[in-house]
Order: structure tokens, then C-alpha cells, then sequence
């Protein structure tokens, strides 16, 4: 089957998901993931949404648009509130928590803020929500989005989620004592960051895709792993499941 | 530096919360009645999230009175925030994000308002705000976190970093906010005031211990004897409480957690407006819907009301 | 009607709290005092308990012998936990709080720790319970306790709920913002703290009782006021109230 | 100073807790398997408050391992104390408060063993070591607070102070407190330990993110749907959790609201014990009520069953 760029960000993503973890994930790309992890080999991993909400059931076809409301809570197992939520991750109860990024930089350092200055912005968007929270707090922190050049620029002009700041130990010298991001899933292959200078580095194409089309579609020089691998295509049955959540394809596009 | 010392100093904020009555009378007003406490100028503090248990009946009222100088926090700011801006009412907005939701995109105000420079816009993490408002909750000034440590935010309020006495570590020092008016919408109260929530709390709670008035509306108000019957279902104590007031579907159009469903059908007019006139799709909006409905049952009457038994059927088979 | 050292307590205790407050109460003559004035004066009164209970209601003749139990829940408005009701105290919520004490001093100093250095103490006494919390953080606080002189002493050695410290404004200076104990009701008399020593002052005396009676069983010198009241006994319907709540007379002895 | 840095590491106690699976997986175990989780030496939290939710079927399954060097802490202390102190068990006791209640007096075996320098006892206010379980689930090294400050109990822990960074008032630095192990009594948990409380909630829920290892008995072991049902009902988190245990009667002759009242009558045959002879008292009471019986079954049938039914009986008449 093919699929879309979304389904693509889903199965990847979950691939990437162990069982037996606890997961803070939002709606969207993320949600899709977990949800799909759930019902393949991680049957034993729990979910925690940004709206205080744990352990949720979703009714397929009928997935929440946000992590505030009664579809993300449908069926869930503790209510524990927002403030309340974070905290668990900022104790280290959460192994892998996900964002998404309008900016990334080398160092996945992320910005949803603003471009240009910060109290007469060339461009406002819509802020943190918990992406700050999740990255900062979380084990580990995955990140799943379309990969375009106006994205993955060499840096941000302002660090809404800090990803290793200006890399090497920057982020831990910044009080950041936990975490990082250990993985970035795109459209086009799967990113790691280099042990010593924290610079992403790619580490998986997807099917049919080359180095150049990643350097093409990126910012800053990319660096490659020696041993660059190419990923297994999302299978029949990865995409069933998807579809099978959402046969309206709100999410999953 | 933008947040002023009003906002953490647990002091001031005591002895303003100490000349408050606490009685157990009741608490049960209009919305006009409720809506009076806000004064121009006011920190105005939103409960509920997003499109869920916002106070949209008590903002309603609010807007209604044309007050002049707010600044609203919420800790996911929906468009009550837009309205507030419009309308001319707020100056400031303090969140960690705006908007409605996915399927709408940005927030077209927030964006033509803040790069225009009408609009101060600060920004926290969603934690950090929780936990701005859970420090004013408990009494104190700061709480120690490790959230936003390192990122850009740590310049945008004013955030200050705290060394650990025990294991000398550097913490953010999250500061207090100390609302001076609460709003509040919660499933059932008894009529002095002691509230509960079913569902996700949000950061209600706290809010209400936070602010030194708080106003808040009820789907229901029961008897002394029902809250009595499950006391651990209280989240809101009545001594916090200034003014109660009696709104079925106090949140509708957005949700209410096993009462009624959000409508995003309508929120696709809503933002629909704006796409095509900008601000003025918000002004025409308030003109429709907070100015000339001059009670809330005219508001609601705005609504299709099979819809709205729909939205509580959906609620229902979503909580059960 | 004659009455119990324990009743006298109850009734002027109750009559030094004003309607519409909030009173931080513990078990004993403190909730008994609570208990009355709700029946009496100061019908909207909020009474909170260390167990994390507000608003009980008390069922006569079941009262409670611990602050953590049901019968001290008893169709209770709320039961927000004992971090959460202190909180709420530190917060500014809770206008009086009753403490009791083992050992006081003349500057409303209370030790209920120990008699002796505290590592290897003379006497071991139960501790402080929410006694320091309530001295704390109460708007003000009220001290029910029977007149021995073992218990007023110049000076307690061991500072478990701190009144007034050293007197003057040694409070505030060592971080206590607010509060301070406002009153003292024994079984001789009443008493308040002079403003600029922060010494205890007698303002009342019960009836039948000398100053010279008090000074006798005080431990250190009693300041008088400049106007020495005397207090009205215990009224039948006062003493009635207290009986029909305790018939078996476990708390008002 | 008496707190050690690995109550208050909170980067150590978050890698111990790193370190732990979280699965959605299967915690049913026996009272033995769970006990066997405790090390000597190890700082063990006590759930419930005094003799209210005390977790007294995995305290016995523990004293009948005959430990060694333990620490225990709980909000107010009650006869486990005695029992952990005077079986060798324990050699600290970290609370506020220790005795049963008003009838029975002080506790003698505190007193004997205190002032004979056989225990060490650290005493902190009731609030403030609610706060040391609370800046441990919050993951931070301590949290500001007015409370103990200008008190002795400031030095008998070694208790730090803070400057606010905004107002520059000084606050008590109340350390955290990271327990190895937590024992919890719960009304109901499903078997992947998500578990429930009705009433007082005490500082149950604090203590399970607080401690690196949960160990909890359940009065009622409900179906995964049924915790579905009534999620905000849920205040411990299954992920937190160890080992769970049903055990109905769990806390049985302490109370467990809605469920049983407490025993006064035996509190006082154990307490004429140690009147009579002391610590033998409660070596005897061991022998007879911790020891001798194998089973938890055999130990409830030490109690009489009329007496048990009418205590759930007295609980129902309480709670409705």
C-alpha cells in the first residue's frame, strides 16, 4: 500500500516505541503512533495526554482534536489534571514524550513562538503549550514532522523547547539535568544526534529516498551515520490499523 | 521583564485574601451581579482549558460591561482570549498557547494584534503557568521546577533561577501569580459555593485558591445534604467563593466533561469570520453573540437547540 | 449550672469566635469550642480539621477521638487532604486555629517536644502533630489549656509552635509574616499579649478567681490589664448545647 | 543534620526511578513477594494517618522478615512505630507526631526508647513533612513554605532556609524526602495497580510518586473497565506501582473509611499491655498477632468476626 506523509510519521514513530514504556504524546502524528504501538508489539505501554489525562482508550473514528477533551479522555484510567500530569514527568515517570516543531534547528532546538523579535515579532504562533514541559522533563523526546528547509533551519531565533541548545553539554549546563532528544522522524529518514557535539545526524532513509534529497530539504549541513540504514516501508498491516482509528482520515490525511 | 511584583508578592496577596469574608452564606447571584467584581485593569484568571469548561457564560457577562485594561490568563487560551482583545478589553494575555485546535490553524488575531504591537503577549510553558497559579494556591512565592530552564521563555516574563540550599543545584524559580479574579465553571455546587468538577480538573482548583475573588458558575446547583453525601468530590472549598451563579451550559459552546460536547461546527464559522474579514469577523461576533443577547437564555437561544441535545447525547456515550 | 474544666474551656472559647470566620480545629475542647459557637452565635463558621476535613457536621454523641476518622469526616463538605488543608492555611484561608500545649511560655512559646536536650531528651513528649503549622499559618490563634504552673514556665526549652519567639518582633524577623497567638483561655482567666512586649497579659478572670490565684499557678510574672474583666459563666443553654453533643462526657470530662 | 542527601538527591532518587519498568503489566502478588521487596536499611513511607488506612497487612508480612535498620516516616505515627522499634526493625522514626490518640496517652515505647538513646526520633510539623513527600513527587530537592520557621524544629532535621528571588523574603527550604519503599492501603485497584480512595485522602498520593518502590493492598480488586468507569476517581497511578496485594481488611483494626471503623477497644488491651510490662507489652503482641499467625487470613481470625462485621457496619452508618 502507499501511504501518506502522516501515516509514514505514525508507523515510524511507533516502531521507535518500546513496550512496556510510558509515553506523553499529543493529538495528531503522535497520538497515531502510540495508539498503533499499543495495538502491535508495545500492548503493555501507557499513554499520558498533555490534558492530565492517563491511560486513555480511543474510539476509533471518533479520535480527539485536542488533548482537552472528552475523546482523549474517552475510556482513560486516571484524570490526574495538567499541572499534575508534568509533574509525573518532571519525577521521571515518563520514558518518551513527543512534540512537534514549526523551527528545528541542528541541535533540535525547537520554535512554535515567534520569528523575529520577541515583543514585535515578524511572525507569532501559537507558543509552548507542553512542548517545553515535554522536552524539558521527559526521558526522552521524539520528534515527528514534515521534513521541509523551512523547518530545519541552522538555528532558531528563539528556543520555545530547548533540544541541546548550543550542543556538547550546553543543555545539562543550562539546569536541563534530564532528557533530550534522542530521535527525529521525518518524511524523509530518521535523525539521531552526534554523542559530542549533539548535532543531528541522519541514521535511516526511508524507501527511495538519498542523502541529497535530505540535504536538499534542510538548512544546515547534515550530518550521516557510517552506518546509514534504510527503513522497512509501513506494512499492510501497520496501515490497516491506522486507517481502522481513523477511516475519516482526519489525522492520518 | 513583564510581570510585575502584584502578580508574585504573597504578602500583599495574603492580606488582600485575609480582609475577604469566608462565611458558609450563600453565595448564589446573577451574572451581571458576579460580573460587577471585575474592575478595569484587573488580572483576570480562566478556568477550564482550551475549548473545555471555559467560563463562557461569566465572560459573556464580563465582556457585556465594556471593561477596559484586563489582562487574562488561561493556561491554553482559547478564543475568549480573541474576544477580549477585539472588544478592546484586554491589553494583555498571559498563556502558553493560542488558538482553538488543529483543524483551524493559528490564531489570526493573536498574530495581526501581537506583530502589530497592540497586543503584549507573554508567554509560559503550560506547565510553568500551572505551576504560577499552584504557587499562589499554596502561599508561597516561587516554586522550584525545572521546566523552561535554558529555553528563550526563561527572558519573556522575567523568570529568575533559585540555588537548591541542600544540594546546590540551579532550579527556575517559577514566580507566583496571584489573579485578582478567578472565573470558574464547574458541574455542581450547593449555594455557599463548595464546587465539584467531574472529569479532567484542569487548573481550576488552584485557580480558585490562587485569585482573591473568585466568581464561578455551576451546571447545577444542589443541596447542602448532595455535596455532603460525597465531600470527596469537592475540589473548590465554598470560603473561596465570592459569587455563585446558576448557568445550565455555563460552557457551551465548548464542552463540558459528561454534560455536553464541544461544537466545532461552529467554531469553523467563527474562525471562518476572521479568515474573511479579520478583526471585524470578531466584532461582528460579538456584536451577535455577547452584545445583543441581553440575557444568557438569549445567548443559548442563538444555538440550535437540537444541536445542543445532541451535543449532550455525544457527551454522554463519551463518558459512559 | 456548675461546670467541667473542659466545659469552661469549650464555652469561652466559643464565644471568642466571631460569625463568618474559618477556625483550624483540632479534637477536644478546640472542636467543642467550634462545635458551640456554630450553634449558637456564629452559625456560618467553617471549621476546618488536621485530618484534611472541612466543614464536618458532628453527630452528637459520636464524636471524634482522632482527627483522621470518620466521625470527625462526618458529612463533611470536603475532604481535601491534610498537605492541601494546611496549604490552605499558609495560603491566608483559615482565620483562628486552636492549639493546645504541654508547656508554654510568656511569650505564647509552645513545647510539645521535648523536656531536655532533644537528642537524648529528660522527657519525650508526642511532638508537634499540625500544631506548628497551625501557629504558623493561622490568621490568628487561640490556646485552650487547664492552668497548672508546670505548664506556664518562663521559658520552654524546646520551641515546637513558635508564639511570639522572644517577643517584640522576633516573629517576623525570624519569617513568620503572619499570625501570632491572639489569646489564651485557661481555667482561671483569659489572656492576650501585650502589643510592644509580646508578653502574655491576663484580661479576664473567670469567676471566683483572684489575679493572685493565677499568679500562683504561673510560672513566671502575670501581667495584668488596665482593664480586668470578668468573665460571664457558662450559660445553661451553653452547657446544655456542649452535653447533648457529648452525653457520655468523653470530651467535656 | 540528621537528613541524609539521598532523601533529598532528587537527581539520584529520578535515575533510581528512570531505572524501574512502568508497564501496564499484570502487579498482583502475595503479601510475602511484596514484603520481600524491602531491604534492610531502607527508608520505608507509611501510608493512611494514624490509625486511619494504616497499611497494616503489609507491615506484618514485613516485621515477619524480620528486617533490620529500617527507617520509617509517616504524618502522624501510630502503634507501627512501636511495633518496628521495639521487634529491632527500626532504628528511626521520622514524623510529627507519635501516639494512637487522646484516651490512650503518649506512647510509652516512644518515651522509653527516646530518652534512653536507643531511637532516634526526627520530628518535623505535620505540613512539613507532607511538603518533603510532596517536593519528592514533584521531582524537586524542596519546596519554599512559612511553616516550622522560628521554631527548634528547624535544627533537628537540619533544615535549610531560601531567599525568594522576586521578594527577597527568606522561606523555609523544606527538603525533600525520596523513601525507597512506600506501603499503601487502597479502597480499590485494578490489577495493573491503578488504584482508588474514597474520603481522607491523607498523603497516599504523594507518597506513591515520592518512593522509588509501591508496594499497596486493596481492599477491592476491580476490573480494568470498572477503573475505566469513574477515571477521576484514580489517584494513584498503576505505573507507580510494584506489587499489589488484595487484602481485604487490609488495615483492619485501624480504619478504612466507608469500609470498617477502627477498634478503640483493642487499641486499649495493647496499650494496658504496655502499661503493665512495658515493651514486653508489645513483644508479646508481636508474638501473638505478627508471628504466630502464617497467613493474613489466620491473623484477621485473631479478631473477632462479629466485631468485624459490626466495624463495617459503624463505617456504613458514618459515610452515608
Amino acid at each position: 500500500m502507499t501511504c501518506t506523509a502522516n501515516e509514514l510519521l505514525a508507523v515510524m514513530g511507533a516502531r521507535a516505541l518500546r513496550d512496556g514504556i510510558t509515553v506523553f504524546a499529543g493529538v495528531g502524528a503522535p497520538l497515531m503512533a502510540t495508539a498503533l504501538a499499543q495495538r502491535t508489539h508495545a500492548p503493555t505501554l501507557t499513554m499520558m495526554m498533555e490534558g492530565g489525562i492517563l491511560g486513555p482508550s480511543f474510539k476509533p473514528g471518533d479520535l480527539p482534536i485536542s488533548t482537552n477533551e472528552m475523546r482523549a479522555a474517552y475510556h482513560a484510567q486516571m484524570l490526574p489534571g495538567i499541572s499534575d500530569a508534568f509533574l509525573l514527568a518532571q519525577r521521571g515517570f515518563l520514558d518518551v514524550g513527543f512534540i512537534g516543531g514549526a523551527q528545528i534547528d541542528q541541535y533540535g532546538n525547537v520554535n512554535t513562538s515567534v520569528i523575529g523579535g520577541y515583543d514585535r515579532p515578524k511572525v507569532r504562533l501559537p507558543g509552548s503549550g507542553g512542548a517545553n514541559d515535554i522536552i524539558s522533563l521527559c526521558r526522552e523526546v521524539m520528534i515527528l514532522t514534515v521534513h521541509e528547509k523551512r523547518r530545519f533551519s541552522e538555528r532558531v531565533e528563539f528556543v520555545t523547547s530547548p533540544g541541546y541548545l548550543s550542543g556538547g553539554d550546553s543543555r545539562r549546563k543550562s539546569g536541563l539535568l534530564f532528557g533530550g532528544v534522542s530521535r527525529i522522524v521525518t518524511t524523509l529518514g530518521v535523525f539521531d544526534f552526534e554523542p559530542e557535539s549533539r548535532r543531528m545526524r541522519l541514521t535511516a532513509l526511508h524507501p527511495g529516498i538519498a542523502v541529497a534529497d535530505v540535504q536538499a530539504n534542510t538548512g544546515f549541513e547534515v550530518l550521516v551515520s557510517a552506518d546509514l540504514a534504510t527503513t522497512e516501508p509501513p506494512t499492510d498491516k501497520e496501515l490497516d490499523i491506522l486507517r481502522m482509528l481513523d477511516p475519516k482520515r482526519q489525522f492520518i490525511g | 521583564m513583564t510581570i510585575a511584583p502584584k502578580e508574585f508578592d504573597f504578602q500583599v496577596a495574603r492580606l488582600r485574601l485575609e480582609r475577604k469574608a469566608k462565611s458558609a452564606s450563600e453565595k448564589l447571584t446573577t451574572l451581571e451581579a458576579a460580573a460587577a467584581r471585575v474592575n478595569d485593569g484587573d488580572h483576570v484568571a480562566i478556568g477550564g482549558c482550551l475549548y473545555s469548561r471555559t467560563p463562557l457564560a461569566l465572560i459573556w457577562a464580563l465582556l457585556r460591561r465594556r471593561p477596559r485594561g484586563l489582562t487574562l490568563s488561561r493556561n491554553l487560551m482559547s478564543y475568549e482570549g480573541e474576544w477580549a482583545v477585539v472588544a478592546g478589553a484586554a491589553d494583555k494575555l498571559v498563556t502558553s498557547w493560542m488558538g482553538i485546535g488543529l483543524p483551524w490553524g493559528l490564531s489570526r488575531i493573536q498574530r495581526e494584534y501581537v506583530e502589530s504591537g497592540r497586543l503584549e503577549f507573554e508567554e509560559w510553558s503550560h506547565l510553568a503557568l500551572g505551576l504560577r497559579y499552584r504557587a499562589a494556591a499554596m502561599g508561597v512565592p516561587f516554586l522550584p521546577s525545572l521546566t523552561m530552564l535554558g529555553s528563550s521563555l526563561m527572558d519573556v516574563g522575567g523568570s529568575k533561577t533559585v540555588e537548591c540550599p541542600y544540594t546546590g543545584e540551579t532550579l527556575h524559580a517559577v514566580p507566583a501569580l496571584f489573579p485578582d479574579v478567578a472565573l470558574l465553571h464547574v458541574h455542581r455546587a450547593d449555594r455557599f459555593g463548595n464546587g465539584q468538577i467531574d472529569g479532567y480538573p484542569h487548573m481550576d482548583a488552584d485557580l480558585a485558591r490562587a485569585a482573591t475573588t473568585v466568581l464561578m458558575t455551576a451546571e447545577e446547583i444542589v443541596s447542602d445534604d448532595e455535596i455532603r453525601r460525597h465531600p470527596d468530590r469537592t475540589v473548590i472549598p465554598g470560603f473561596a467563593v465570592d459569587a455563585l451563579v446558576h448557568v445550565p451550559y455555563g460552557s457551551y459552546p465548548h464542552e463540558c466533561y459528561g454534560r455536553y460536547d464541544a461544537e466545532p461546527a461552529h467554531f469553523t464559522v467563527y474562525v471562518d469570520g476572521i479568515k474573511e474579514r479579520g478583526a471585524a469577523g470578531v466584532t461582528d461576533y460579538l456584536e451577535r453573540y455577547v452584545y445583543a443577547p441581553r440575557t444568557h437564555a438569549d445567548y443559548l437561544a442563538l444555538f440550535d437547540e437540537a444541536a445542543r441535545r445532541d451535543a449532550a447525547a455525544r457527551a454522554r456515550m463519551l463518558t459512559t
